[in-house]
């Protein structure tokens, strides 16, 4: 580490970084060894709530689940798929969602397409604490779940739940576009029992 | 907000129409909120049409779920947008910040208030005398806010797109005024609705070079394809925005698209004779005017690639300077030539004229193939 | 088809520039001492009738008492191919000296090496993990990973 | 009068639109123009190298699917062919052809996506790249009827292939045959005809022949160099040797060239499915072959000619039912070598479009 007199600031070489890099991944993997559980209890949750706050809530969801941006998170294989869903034939355009956000902080979903590995992992925690609230996350593929073929493997942690909240898990290597649109409905329909407003 | 009407308020009075009701402030009030309600529904209009028009190029259906034909998908995402969280990073220039979208935004909105969209008084906020000298100079200012938002992001992103804008719109400026010119020579006034009742021919017919010069700055001008560099979604993520979230981006979203619609409403109102037009009434005619501008460079925006930073430079000072000077000296001596109005004849005239040195100019000018030292 | 060169010729040719240097020969491969490594390798590359200008893959396998490295080059001139072979011994600090001065696209190969299998590369220009990263305990493609 | 200007460090991924996966690339700027780049890798390392050794051999072919996951069928037919070598397996005659219809179809998938994100890097706003899916798409349905699968099909066995075609595969190939030509003609104007994506690809990123083999690229990116080295004429495996095909090559070795010997190449691929088509024999598809395969003590190393270059397996047997090492020459990784060279001197928007011409899968670089 050097200090650049003029500027005041620290000047790091490359290997620097990568020692910063790989301490952080190391910090990560010791304390994310648990999966995270949902973090939703709409489910529990009683429904006594008066007519306004119910309508406003209603309106509120419809456009949170009608325009739903997905942030660009694309590791592995299941991204082409989740590409294909974007193309022509499945289309995923329809229901709004064909805004991909490069940057995170404009993005409401994030689908983790492919399989997370230790040294990505703090990148992905940082893209979903850069996203803004309200957000979702969909676990895409066996790898995404948990870790699926590669789960045994000394990189690769086993499951996005691990260091990031999941919502909705979409199952299959790599699922097809049908089950992935299937599992953006099921979060249409989760967002859609949300309640924004405590009444 | 909204600029302050000419101050000369007794000849103001007199210009009013008589069944007017009320006085200066009730025309200032009730067009105000005319035109800031109509630019937002515009605007939600165009993300609409973009979003549609761009889906079926694409060979996909685009938003269909969300009302009837998608049509409610920007009001979607308008209110999802507005109630997200807003995000300032932890070493952002807070200020800098937060006034950015605001001055980014606020000059898009400016410019409709010289913008005729009807005939007589009642069709427009302020009847400037110099009304696109107005424009020329509130358009210029979004780009401080777009710098705004680049210095004060904390980005790498956002300032190298901040500094491209900044270096497009400062080159773009001058084809584009230099085209304004050749207009104003004609019309003999910089009043725009003295250049709308001026185009007996629409404009775009007797200078169909400044019009090209004028859509091409323009488009360099608001960030749209193929000069989209300071958003380049594969190359800097999202440029000068990618730090904003909430309702500070909705803020430069609506900004985008509002410039994308004052320049469709400046091109209509210099080239295509504004709210003119035979039965339909006058501000559907204007608002169908914008409409078909705004697609075309939609359709621009699917088929071109994007331009790099230094071809964008050349393109702006080897080839759209040259023949702005060209154009604006040959509209100078037909003007010479013509002084009360310009006769059809010019028509093919300045057509081939156009079409000799666009054909001459591609000839000496070459965008570059590989590296082009600036 | 790619002409397989006998590795018992080669080691029989090169035997006469290099006495001593090489260990063993079979039809498919040959063996070199790792210190004459670079120098064979040299030789190969730019001898005009081997003329082995590129550079297949490396790798290495573990064979718990050692580590073999193993080097294969084409020619796409004369469309032949030849594997090369080197052993380094230890487990602390195995060393091979690196051949991107000869073939540049042996820089990642090595890395990825000397990450995976823990072998060091005398002469890497930038020899750091690749896949890994910096404080990664232990070296997964050993055969003595846990 | 110079104003003092200092290097600008930008980190290009690992998670950017155009890193194809996540890839990260660490760039020194002076204004736009790159004065160092260090690609850095990694982000997709999930150890497959490692897992092969404690799967059967048959075990490790779902594995290699994961690799180049855009071309699934390329990195199974290598892998097969490597054990095959390996443990002396004969393959019936309609396999091969299986093979060979399927490589080829799998290598103009991977073309068009290639391709498409090419021109989506030239900022092309997603349009090419979704013309070009819908191509894919047609190519995956072939797939899907063969294998059931859309993206990792997992559709060679050792000593042939999982199962016989469906009945109503070969005519539905014929049809796509039929059919792309003329999409291939399209996409070729794409480049040939506009202006901007000319002065954006020609003369950008050039990379020499000497350099190209020095660094050990190959694939298209060594070709459109303008070395002539296909392993399917140099080395022909399976039964290449049957087919008549042109090699093409570039002169300069720039972008619009690598995206010349692509479009090139599509066509090509097609002419050899036809001929395969023509001369496919009925018979048995898979040889009488154990399940747990026990090679011999030895090693093999087997390469194809991937749709991103030379793909190749180097096996090594302990006569165990595991590889007891499985190496993979990675085409993606090499081709990266050459990528700092490229790159430097020129502006942060040709290293984005010279990296998309070299097309890598960072499924394949990281393994």
């Amino acid at each position: 580490m050097e200090v650049d007199e003029q500027a005041g600031l620290y000047v790091y070489s490359d290997t620097e970084l990568d020692r910063a890099e790989g301490a952080a991944i190391e910090s990560l993997k010791a304390h994310c060894q648990q999966a995270i559980p949902d973090p939703d209890k709409w489910l529990e949750e009683e429904l006594r709530r008066n007519i306004l706050l119910t309508s406003v809530d209603f309106m509120l969801n419809w456009a949170r689940r009608s325009s739903l941006w997905p942030a660009i998170c694309f590791p592995a294989c299941c991204a082409f798929e989740l590409i294909a869903a974007n193309a022509s034939r499945f289309d995923l355009s329809r229901f709004g969602m064909e805004i991909l956000r490069a940057s995170p902080r404009q993005a409401d979903l994030m689908i983790t397409a492919g399989t997370l590995t230790w040294k990505m992992a703090p990148q992905v925690k940082r893209i979903y604490d850069q996203m803004a609230e309200p957000k979702w996350v969909i676990a895409m593929g066996a790898c995404g779940i948990s870790g699926g073929i590669f789960a045994s493997s000394y990189n690769v942690v086993p499951g996005y739940s691990r260091i990031i909240p999941v919502d909705v898990y979409v199952p299959g290597c790599p699922p097809r576009p049908e089950a992935l649109i299937y599992g953006i409905r099921m979060l249409h329909h989760k967002i859609s029992q949300r309640h924004t407003i405590e009444g | 907000m909204i600029a302050s009407p000419s101050l000369n308020l007794e000849h103001y009075w007199q210009t009013l129409p008589p069944d007017w009701p009320g006085g200066f402030w009730w025309h200032w009030l009730v067009l105000t909120v005319i035109i800031i309600a109509s630019v937002l529904t515009l605007v939600m209009g165009y993300i609409w049409i973009e979003r549609r028009g761009m889906a079926r190029m694409q060979a996909r259906l685009g938003p269909n779920r969300v009302g009837p034909f998608g049509l409610l998908q920007p009001v979607a995402d308008a209110i999802k947008v507005l109630i997200k969280e807003d995000i300032v990073p932890a070493n952002a220039d807070k200020i800098v910040h937060w006034l950015a979208p605001v001055i980014a935004f606020a000059p898009a909105l400016m410019i409709f208030a010289v913008i005729p969209f009807q005939s007589g008084t009642a069709g427009r906020l302020a009847d400037l005398n110099i009304g696109i000298l107005y424009v020329v100079a509130i358009g210029s200012v979004s780009t401080v806010g777009v710098f705004m938002a680049g210095w004060g992001s904390n980005n790498k992103y956002s300032l190298l797109g901040a500094m491209r804008n900044v270096a497009a719109v400062v080159s773009y400026e001058i084809p584009l005024v230099l085209a304004i010119i050749g207009v104003v020579l004609i019309a003999g006034s910089l009043s725009l609705n003295q250049i709308v009742l001026a185009q007996d021919i629409p404009f775009i017919l007797l200078q169909p070079l400044g019009f090209l010069l004028f859509f091409i700055a323009g488009c360099a001008e608001i960030n749209r394809s193929p000069f989209d560099l300071m958003e380049a979604d594969s190359e800097l993520v999202a440029g000068f925005h990618t730090e904003y979230s909430g309702m500070k981006f909705a803020l430069f979203y609506l900004a985008e698209y509002a410039e994308a619609l004052a320049i469709s409403a400046i091109i209509t109102t210099l080239f295509l004779g504004g709210w003119r037009g035979p039965l339909l009434p006058p501000w559907l005619w204007f608002v169908l005017k914008v409409i078909i501008v705004f697609s075309v460079m939609v359709w621009t925006r699917t088929t071109l690639p994007r331009v790099r930073i230094d071809q964008l430079m050349a393109l702006a000072w080897k080839f759209l300077l040259p023949l702005a000077l060209i154009n604006l000296l040959i509209t100078a001596l037909e003007v010479l030539a013509w002084p009360e109005a310009l006769p059809w004849v010019m028509i093919p005239v300045n057509i081939a004229i156009m079409v000799v040195l666009v054909l001459l100019w591609s000839r000496f000018f070459k965008l570059g193939w590989g590296r082009v030292e600036v | 088809m790619i002409l397989s060169l006998s590795g018992k010729e080669v080691a029989a040719q090169l035997e006469q520039q290099f006495p001593g240097s090489i260990i063993a020969s079979s039809e498919n491969n040959f063996l070199v001492k790792s210190e004459s490594l670079l120098d064979i390798a040299e030789y190969l590359k730019s001898s005009p009738e081997l003329d082995l200008d590129y550079l297949n893959h490396i790798t290495a396998v573990d064979y718990y008492d050692y580590f073999e490295v193993v080097y294969q080059l084409t020619s796409i001139k004369h469309n032949h191919s030849l594997v090369l072979k080197t052993r380094c011994y230890g487990r602390d600090n195995p060393l091979v000296p690196s051949v991107v001065s000869l073939w540049q696209g042996a820089d990642f190969q090595e890395r990825e090496i000397y990450d995976l299998m823990g072998i060091s590369f005398d002469g890497h220009p930038n020899l750091k993990r690749i896949f890994l990263w910096e404080g990664f305990q232990g070296y997964p493609l050993r055969k003595d990973y846990l | 009068m110079a104003i003092k200007t200092e290097p600008f460090v930008i980190n290009i991924g690992p998670v950017h639109p155009s890193t194809h996966g996540v890839f990260r690339m660490r760039a020194t700027l002076d204004g736009e123009v790159i004065v160092d780049l260090e690609p850095v890798f990694g982000y997709l390392h999930r150890g497959i190298e490692k897992l092969a050794e404690e799967r059967t051999y048959t075990g490790v072919i779902p594995l290699t699917d994961r690799l180049d996951y855009i071309a699934s069928m390329s990195n199974n037919l290598a892998y097969v062919l490597a054990v095959e070598k390996l443990a002396g397996i004969a393959v019936p005659e309609r396999a091969e052809y299986l093979r060979v219809i399927m490589a080829e179809l799998q290598r103009i998938a991977a073309y068009l996506v290639a391709i498409g994100a090419f021109l989506n890097e030239c900022g092309a706003f997603f349009t090419p790249f979704l013309y070009m899916f819908r191509e894919r798409e047609k190519i995956i349905d072939l797939f899907e009827m063969v294998s059931g699968q859309r993206l990792l099909y997992n559709y060679m066995r050792v000593g042939g292939v999982s199962q016989d075609i469906p009945e109503e595969f070969l005519p539905a190939l014929g049809e796509f045959l039929k059919q792309m030509p003329r999409f291939i003609d399209e996409y070729d104007r794409l480049l040939k005809q506009n202006e901007i994506l000319l002065a954006r690809a020609k003369g950008i990123g050039i990379l020499t022949k000497e350099k190209a083999v020095n660094c050990s690229v190959s694939g298209p990116v060594l070709r459109a160099s303008g070395v002539k080295w296909d392993i399917r004429k140099a080395d022909p495996y399976s039964i290449y040797d049957r087919f008549e095909f042109e090699i093409p090559t570039g002169e300069v070795g720039d972008c619009y060239d690598r995206y010349r010997v692509r479009i090139e190449e599509m066509r090509q691929s097609l002419r050899i499915i036809e001929q395969a088509m023509e001369q496919i024999p009925s018979g048995a598809v898979k040889s009488e072959v154990p399940h747990l395969i026990r090679p011999p003590v030895g090693e093999a190393y087997a390469h194809i000619e991937a749709p991103k270059g030379e793909l190749g397996f180097y096996l090594v047997s302990d006569n165990s039912i595991a590889p007891y090492r499985c190496h993979i020459r990675a085409p993606s990784l090499m081709n990266l070598t050459a990528l700092r060279e490229m790159v430097i001197g020129w502006k942060i928007q040709d290293a984005i479009i010279i990296f998309g011409s070299i097309d890598i899968t960072v499924g394949e670089v990281d393994r």
